[in-house]
């Protein structure tokens, strides 16, 4: 376990630098920061004197290796756009967008896993038909399309449900929280149905076809032989063999989630750190789109991680090390 | 004249884990010793038959005679060239063409995407090579129809799929046809058709067969030598009469002894005890000796050699001191 | 050695003609038994022909800036626009296109933004999976580490990183006709990945098989291997998942042009079209963001409808 | 007992009662410090928590703020102000001269992005704590219209929070917090989330309203800001989208507010250039006038007021709008006019038209992009080939400055709410020494637009100085230099009951703001 | 007479298809007496699987009896509804399958397998249960059963595994085994372990047995009686010495000369022309017709009628008389 660890985690380090190099290498077709730091009065001179207090006069490669050598020691810069230290900014953003995650991962696992099962064992079933049939609706609209759909329909027009933003947040330390307020656990509503409705789908979908696929397995067949219940064959022995594909699939899916919290963030002005990218891209902001991807990477590379250890620990036929049958 | 000279030939396998896994948390290397030391010549036109288990070693050596696999050791030579190390093309492509082989899925061993003439005609047409009427010709000898060719291979059941296997195996002319179990995915009537067609093509084409089964009496009814392998070591090779009446190594006579038998009705077994070791740690010595009712102190220490004996050669420090229970 | 009915050869019969045979065929079979899939295959079609055949269908050429006039804009469906009195079946946007012919040429964008990209997905993830799967050893490990770094970083991320580096590196007078063929590249190379893992995965299991042996035995080229034998032998779930990544890909094409670096706003793909409609949802034209919604909704549906029945029915083990 | 004295004076001060006012607007200032962003949303927000000597009232004149009265010195060698007595920071220090003189060192210091205001300035003198004297370096009769955004901050207050400098790219105290004389202070500051603003009970005015707290959202997406004061989370939201001022005003509880905005909205062309950028082939078409003059007549702008803009806006044939000082009356630009485009077109040689770039922004102006594809067309339906093309701002103002353009869409609101100020932008031969023309990305260049400018700049005199920026205005339409298309409208939203007084500027002065019900 | 443990009377599957109904098991019947094995042979597609799999309500939709009875100690089965079939099952009728690789339940241990059926299907304790489990490993021949409870299926080897498999289909006592190829996957000498297991469990325990395989050599060590069926009828039903001593019908002499042991000697294999036919092309009147030397008009127009008495019989128009060469 421990040297799978180890060359996960060499593995990702590569990754990590690659995503970075990428990613920096990018930032200079985004846009010149200058441009959005000074007003329209601005001089030849303020320019020159910006651009070199900036480091944006250095060569490319310099200026990704001083941003590697900082990000190291977690210092991500400043931010052009807030002139804030940029850990700061996205210390305070993040709770918001994982927030979002979890509780969009949460509504999409198990409603797709339930989902996914009930469709599998009614295969045939008129209401699993529909479900499947329904279900590929959350797939084949935009994102936005249906966070701006939820907000017309919940938001103006029912006024149920608020249409923008956290709600009340309860500081708990450098953490807020809006699952402690009733506007902040009414404010997640819209934009985790929004975020959760396509893995949701996909996990549902997945689960669905690992199902049935396990279901026609041999030791399905003989637990069902052995008069095992219903209940027993369905989910002792079909479903827990179904999570081991769907382990690794949803570790993906729900890395997604992060990466796709861009555009809910923005349809629903939620202030996380998506939000925040998008706004960096607007005013290339480039310390902040950096740390974003940086952070996404370690995000993906951790799940990645999280998911190989989630699979031992379900599966023990890989839990074997140097025994052999 | 010997066709195939297999010499000392062996295979291991590396099925070590990663190298950090080893450093940390202080694992060998562990090696899969598929094939040790064997040697085994096949005359021209005769059929030559390697009986054995699960893990025998049968297949591997079955790949490296092929060229499917390169030998750790030793070597084979067909008509006295070594594939492993023989660098002029033309002799390359002409011992190829030499060989064929016939694998024992008959569903997975045609490509499903293929029509039936192409796949037969592939040998000769990869090299460029004239197949005018070569389809139909084929099908026709192995007991199917011309008409046959411009099918795919699931409309056919699996004896006639694999038919259309000994067709494409004839294609190319070869001298040396090699059989992976054939026919262990056949049942039993189709099977008998099989065999029938390949001891008349035998005949016919004066071709030479090495004839790979876990079957004592398919084996038994092809060859006219066995060599029985146990843990990738060559125990016994005799002609199959005396081998089946009187084994000389006691893993024979324990296999012939544990095969079902239809006159045997009511034959009360006592059946063999343990099973196969783990071949990346064989047992010492005679690796057949944990399961050897008659073994030895000397067993367990010294790997016999296969030495002459009676009709045919037997690895064993006590040859020919065991009797089959049964009559055969 | 199973007992199951056998389903081997069929009874030999006079040669059925090659159009009854496929209508025989189980695929033909199981389609014709799925009312949903004949439902979606019939809106597919017709979406994509309307499509191919806007030119001759649309009663204006929206991507014609001189045809246009302004004061159009606007118009509800139906309804004689209050300045110039021309009637539009859905109406007008704000700068005054017809929206059924914008829909039709916008569709065409859609379609063809995603053919092409899901096209490029395909060859590059097929071969990349191809070699990783076949060659393995380095190969294997740098291909599928790429891919890797690849699905770190979100799809709409890499649509704009090459967007920001076409916009860069390709000259002004070419940039129009490439805009398109950017989008494709991006939606392309975000999408590869799926292609490469499930095409190395089958590939690792065909490579094993017999028949790929037959042909190492007689000496064939890896390439002809793994293009002659293994790759008709992958195709399926390759079909499937080019299925639904035509509606994703269409999906991820009105994304990016709602984030602004999709189709120029003078070609407007149906992305763009829901963009634009976007702004209107409040103001009452509603008529500029539902239909083409609906079309991206009927258009994406029904491809992923007809995907999701083609994987059942390629799926022989779920039969 | 001091509870019921604040009690008091909190009722003499917020005269209905106390209201919160909860308001959005698109862009977050960045930065709280008055010194470091030199943009409307920054001095729109502090507008309201730092005071600078002069302001601008409710019709936009100067009147009196932190200083009390100022004068001419001498000839035009500079202004004498004299401050107002009694005016205490937030923090509680008296505001004295001293803070005048150590808030011109900050505004002019090299890493202010405000020092150009200062460039006529030769030294500024503090003969006792409340008079200040500003020297120019030549008579400056517009000085005091130009420094109406210059706040006055704590010198003791900059000193203790290491923050005498601004410091634009690593930040420092004054970016997140604030001490102004103004009526608000902040109490809150999340960057980006929400700002808070609480009512000063020590300010020295009387003028406000009833707003004792206000909360700022900022919300990028206008349509999410609509959808939030429709369903009543938000009181004001600044802009409404032009297309759903209709909607807004018809729904119940809420209207709209409309007004016309400082910012000129013009088509820019290529001067200097000797080919075009996107062109085929030599030559520059647009150096011809009558090319330009033909792109103006082939611009139908009232069918754009009237769709795309939904009549909020107003046409304009100068750099200025009518509520800027120096805008001159009277003046036609080119009416819409293909067959006179098609005409003109041809006198040049180009009767079948040519290519070229035009770009636009699309994430800048009121549907900018709209209304370039609309321009887009009416440019086609005159012969000329565009080859159209958007992008964001962030990539827009780099290819501009690197030249890569021919025709663009340029948007220009005059930070001093004088015609001079876009003739020194646009209109000066562009020169970086004497700082002149740095947003002229065309080049354009006339020899007597460069002479009158510094007789404007200098000329005291009303009538004389209206009378050479009639004479520059006149040149433009006549070169057809810019094509001014209309002027930005002003669409706010409120919920009914709330009073407010709206600003060619766009500053957002909570202190005339009233919430009633 | 005792009533046998298992009877089936006129048993009949069919799957509808869209080509029309395939009948896999068409018309079989015979009883299996407690302490009895009864072979079932015959190729691919014969029906043997089938027909066990029916036994135990196991068939896949849309396959279904659609005729015929099932009796287990002389009470219907066939009629139960899966609630009650699940409480016959594993309890009444122990099933063992092909592979015991893939039987077994990977992520779960071996002990949970077992006492999760001894307490779904007899009423003792945990702590009974879990003794229980132990006692049938032990049974089947697993050394050191306690100490194996806690492993993994994949800890064990392939011969090892069938054992737990049979284990588990013996838990809770059941008077009916139903083993399908059990020794199909396994190497000739496990195989012979095997077979000696299940014949020793099925008299020590008197239980009946139907021991469904392909080898006809496996049957004739192991059972008593043997029914050979072909294209989903029964060709040949009767005591083990017997049918293999003087088959009646042809197919079952074909099956048997077929085999290469009993060609020793010759230079050919004695082999059946053709296939089995498909179940959705069977041919009319006996479906081995096309195949039998010994086929004549009768053959082609109706089924073979049944010869010989309830012990052993034959369904053959012209069956093989004793002593006679059939070939």
């Amino acid at each position: 376990m421990l040297a799978y660890i180890i060359r996960r985690a060499f593995q990702s380090v590569i990754v990590l630098l690659a995503v970075g190099l990428v990613a920096f290498s990018m930032f200079r077709f985004v846009g010149d920061p200058i441009e959005q730091l000074l007003g329209q009065e601005r001089t030849v001179q303020d320019v020159e004197r910006l651009r070199e207090a900036l480091g944006l006069n250095d060569p490319f490669i310099v200026q990704y290796a001083s941003f590697l050598g900082r990000a190291l020691q977690g210092d991500f810069g400043i931010s052009y756009r807030q002139s804030r230290p940029v850990a700061d900014i996205i210390l305070e953003r993040a709770p918001a967008t994982l927030e979002l995650a979890f509780v969009s991962g949460f509504l999409a696992l198990t409603l797709g896993i339930a989902l996914g099962v009930f469709t599998a064992l009614r295969r045939d079933g008129w209401a699993a038909n529909i479900i499947m049939s329904a279900s590929l609706i959350g797939v084949s609209l935009p994102t936005f399309l249906i966070g701006i759909l939820l907000i017309y329909v919940f938001g103006v027009q029912l006024q149920w449900l608020p249409t923008f933003g956290r709600g009340e947040v309860v500081d708990l330390g450098w953490w807020t929280t809006g699952f402690l307020t009733a506007s902040g656990l009414k404010s997640l509503i819209l934009p985790s149905i929004t975020l959760g409705l396509f893995q949701m789908t996909l996990i549902m979908r997945l689960v669905r076809s690992e199902m049935l696929e396990v279901l026609r397995q041999d030791y399905v067949r003989f637990a069902r032989a052995r008069g095992l219940s219903a209940r027993a064959v369905n989910f002792r022995h079909a479903l827990k063999n179904t999570m081991i594909p769907v382990i690794t699939v949803t570790g993906l899916q729900l890395g997604a989630i992060i990466a796709f919290a861009i555009i809910t963030e923005t349809v629903f002005q939620w202030p996380g750190v998506g939000l925040l990218f998008i706004n960096a891209v607007q005013f290339v902001d480039i310390p902040v789109m950096a740390a974003y991807l940086m952070l996404i990477s370690v995000m993906f590379v951790l799940i990645n991680l999280i998911v190989d250890v989630l699979y031992v620990w379900v599966d023990p036929r890989l839990r074997i090390d140097g025994r052999h049958a | 004249m010997n066709l195939v000279r297999v010499s000392r030939l062996s295979r291991v396998f590396d099925v070590s884990k990663p190298w950090l896994n080893r450093v940390i948390e202080r694992l060998p290397k562990r090696l899969l010793t598929a094939v040790s030391d064997v040697s085994f010549d096949i005359p021209e036109r005769t059929t030559y038959a390697l009986v054995g288990e699960s893990g025998s070693g049968k297949s591997t050596i079955g790949k490296m005679v092929v060229g499917l696999l390169r030998p750790s050791d030793g070597n084979v030579e067909i008509e006295g060239v070594d594939l492993a190390t023989e660098s002029d093309e033309t002799t390359i492509e002409r011992i190829r063409s030499d060989i064929q082989m016939i694998f024992q899925d008959p569903f997975a061993s045609l490509n499903p995407r293929w029509r039936v003439g192409d796949i037969i005609t592939e040998p000769v047409a990869a090299r460029g090579g004239d197949t005018e009427g070569l389809a139909a010709r084929l099908l026709e000898q192995v007991g199917l129809s011309a008409e046959d060719a411009s099918k795919y291979p699931h409309q056919f059941s699996g004896g006639q799929r694999q038919r259309i296997c000994v067709a494409r195996a004839l294609a190319s002319e070869p001298k040396l046809i090699v059989c992976d179990e054939p026919t262990s995915a056949l049942d039993v009537s189709v099977q008998a058709q099989v065999l029938n067609l390949m001891s008349d093509l035998k005949d016919e084409h004066g071709l030479t067969y090495l004839f790979i089964s876990h079957d004592l009496t398919v084996v038994r009814h092809m060859a006219d030598t066995i060599g029985v392998l146990y843990l990738g070591r060559l125990l016994e090779e005799a002609p199959p009469d005396a081998l089946f009446t009187e084994p000389a190594h006691p893993y024979s006579a324990m296999l012939i002894d544990a095969a079902p038998r239809l006159d045997a009705f009511g034959r009360e077994v006592v059946p063999p005890e343990g099973e196969i070791p783990d071949p990346i740690d064989p047992p010492t010595g005679c690796a057949f000796h944990p399961r050897c009712p008659i073994a030895t102190d000397i067993c367990k220490q010294e790997r016999p050699p296969l030495e002459a004996f009676g009709a045919g050669r037997v690895a064993c420090h006590h040859a020919g001191q065991v009797r089959l229970k049964g009559a055969a | 050695m199973s007992d199951l009915p056998d389903t081997g050869p069929a009874p030999e019969t006079a040669p059925p003609s090659r159009w009854k045979t496929a209508w025989d065929s189980d695929i033909a079979y199981s389609f014709r038994q799925s009312p949903v899939a004949v439902i979606a295959a019939i809106v597919t079609l017709i979406l994509i022909l309307s499509a191919v055949f806007a030119p001759w269908i649309a009663t204006t050429n929206p991507f014609d800036p001189a045809s246009l006039n302004l004061m159009n804009g606007f118009s509800p469906p139906g309804v004689p626009n209050q300045f110039t009195g021309e009637t539009f079946l859905l109406g007008t946007d704000d700068q005054g296109r017809d929206v059924f012919s914008t829909i039709l040429y916008g569709m065409r964008i859609s379609l063809f933004v995603g053919f092409m990209a899901v096209l490029f997905a395909m060859v590059l993830g097929v071969g990349l999976g191809l070699l990783a799967g076949y060659v393995g050893g380095w190969t294997e490990t740098i291909i599928m580490r790429v891919a890797d770094i690849q699905l770190t970083l979100p799809s709409i991320l890499v649509a704009l990183l090459i967007f920001g580096i076409a916009r860069g590196v390709i000259p002004i007078e070419y940039r129009d006709q490439v805009a398109i063929w950017v989008l494709i590249l991006a939606i392309g190379l975000s999408d590869w990945v799926q292609f490469a893992r499930v095409v190395r995965g089958a590939t690792l299991v065909e490579k094993n098989k017999e028949y790929v042996q037959a042909a190492r035995l007689i000496g064939r080229s890896s390439w002809a291997i793994m293009f002659k034998h293994i790759l008709p032998n992958v195709l399926s779930p390759v079909l499937v998942i080019a299925t639904i990544s035509l509606a994703l890909a269409i999906i991820a094409e009105a994304t990016l042009s709602f984030l602004g670096v999709g189709a120029p706003p003078t070609q407007p793909s149906l992305g763009t079209l829901i963009r634009i409609g976007q702004d209107f949802l409040f103001s009452g034209e509603w008529w500029i963001l539902f239909f083409p919604a609906v079309t991206l909704l009927a258009l994406a549906l029904s491809v992923n409808l007809l995907g999701d029945w083609l994987r059942d029915a390629l799926n022989p083990r779920l039969r | 007992m001091r509870t019921v004295l604040t009690a008091a004076i909190l009722a003499a001060a917020l005269p209905a009662g106390a209201a919160e006012l909860r308001f959005a607007s698109t862009t977050d200032p960045n930065t709280l410090d008055p010194n470091a962003g030199n943009s409307a949303p920054v001095f729109s927000l502090l507008g309201n928590v730092y005071e600078g000597l002069v302001r601008r009232g409710r019709d936009m004149a100067i009147e009196p703020a932190l200083a009390t009265s100022w004068e001419p010195i001498g000839d035009g060698e500079g202004w004498r102000f004299t401050l107002r007595e009694g005016v205490t920071f937030h923090g509680g220090e008296a505001f004295t001269s001293e803070d005048v003189v150590f808030s011109y060192e900050r505004a002019s210091s090299e890493e202010s992005d405000t020092s150009s205001w200062f460039a006529p300035v030769s030294r500024v003198e503090a003969p006792d704590d409340f008079t200040v004297e500003i020297y120019t370096t030549a008579p400056n009769p517009i000085f005091v219209d130009s420094i109406a955004n210059w706040m006055m901050m704590d010198s003791g207050w900059a000193a203790a929070n290491d923050a005498e400098r601004p410091n634009i790219e690593q930040g420092n105290f004054a970016t997140l917090n604030a001490n102004g004389t103004g009526p608000y202070r902040v109490t809150e500051r999340q960057p980006g989330l929400r700002t808070v603003l609480e009512a000063y009970d020590g300010w020295w005015g009387d003028d406000r309203g009833n707003v004792e707290t206000a909360v700022f959202t900022p919300v990028q997406n206008s349509a999410t800001a609509v959808a939030a004061l429709l369903s009543g989370e938000l009181d004001l939201i600044e802009p409404v989208p032009v297309q759903d001022a209709g909607r807004v005003d018809q729904a119940d509880g809420v209207s709209v507010i409309r007004g016309i905005e400082a910012r000129v909205i013009m088509l820019g062309f290529p001067h200097d250039r000797d080919t075009l950028y996107g062109g085929e082939g030599d030559g520059n078409p647009f150096q011809d006038a009558r090319v330009r003059q033909a792109v103006a007549h082939a611009v139908n702008v009232p069918a754009i007021l009237q769709t795309v803009m939904r009549g909020s806006a107003e046409p304009v044939a100068q750099l200025v709008s009518p509520a800027m000082r120096g805008y001159t009356e009277g003046l036609t630009g080119y009416d819409y006019n293909p067959d006179r485009a098609r005409e003109l077109l041809a006198e040049a040689g180009y009767a079948d038209g040519f290519p070229f770039s035009f770009r636009c922004p699309n994430d800048r102006y009121l549907n900018d992009e709209a209304v370039c594809t609309a321009i887009n067309s009416m440019l086609a339906q005159v012969g000329l080939d565009p080859r159209f093309e958007t992008m964001p701002v962030a990539n827009y103002w780099p290819t501009l400055r690197a030249d890569e353009h021919d025709v663009y869409l340029l948007g220009w609101s005059p930070g001093t709410f004088d015609a001079e100020h876009p003739i020194r932008f646009l209109l000066s031969t562009p020169n970086e020494e004497k700082r002149l023309g740095s947003w002229n990305f065309g080049g354009y260049s006339n020899a007597r637009i460069d002479e009158l400018l510094p007789a404007i700049q200098s000329e005291i005199d009303d009538t004389a100085r209206q009378a050479m920026l009639d004479e520059v205005a006149n040149i433009l339409v006549d070169d057809a230099a810019y094509v001014p298309l209309y002027v930005q409208p002003l669409v706010w939203g409120v919920k009914d009951g709330v009073d407010l007084v709206q600003r060619p500027d766009n500053f957002l002065q909570l202190r005339w703001i009233s919430v009633n019900g | 007479m005792t009533t046998p443990v298992l009877s089936l009377r006129d048993l009949t599957v069919d799957i509808p298809t869209r080509r029309g109904t395939l009948r896999p098991v068409d018309g079989v019947s015979w009883d299996i007496a407690a302490g009895e094995i009864l072979g079932v042979v015959g190729e691919s597609g014969a029906g043997k699987s089938m027909t066990g799999n029916a036994v135990i309500g196991l068939l896949d939709p849309p396959a279904h009896i659609s005729a015929g009875e099932v009796l287990l100690e002389g009470e219907r089965i066939d009629n139960l509804t899966l609630p009650q079939m699940r409480r016959i099952r594993g309890k009444r009728i122990g099933m063992v399958f092909q592979d015991p690789l893939t039987s077994l339940n990977p992520l779960l241990t071996v002990g949970e397998q077992l006492t999760e059926t001894i307490l779904r299907h007899l009423d003792v304790s945990e702590a009974e249960a879990l003794a229980r489990a132990v006692r049938g490993l032990d049974e089947v021949g697993i050394p050191a059963a306690k100490d194996r409870m806690g492993a993994y299926p994949h800890e064990f080897s392939g011969g090892m595994r069938q054992r737990v498999v049979i284990a588990l289909a013996l838990c809770a006592e059941p008077t009916l085994l139903i083993a399908d190829e059990p020794t199909t996957a396994l190497d000739v000498s496990v195989q012979a372990q095997i077979t000696a297991l299940l014949k020793r469990l099925c008299r020590e325990r008197g239980m009946a047995a139907m021991l469904v395989t392909h080898d006809m050599g496996v049957i004739a060590e192991t059972a008593d009686r043997v029914a050979v069926m072909y294209a989903g009828r029964l060709a040949e039903i009767g005591p083990v010495a017997q049918i293999i001593a003087a088959p009646r019908h042809p197919y079952t002499d074909g099956l048997m000369a077929s085999t290469p042991a009993a060609s020793a000697g010759q230079a050919r294999l004695r082999q059946i022309p053709g296939a089995m036919p498909r179940l959705g092309n069977l041919p009319d009147g006996c479906a081995f017709h096309p195949r039998c030397p010994r086929a004549q008009d009768p053959c082609r127009r109706d089924p073979g009628p049944k010869v010989g008495d309830s012990d052993a019989r034959a369904a053959c128009w012209f069956p093989i008389a004793e002593g006679e060469d059939a070939a």
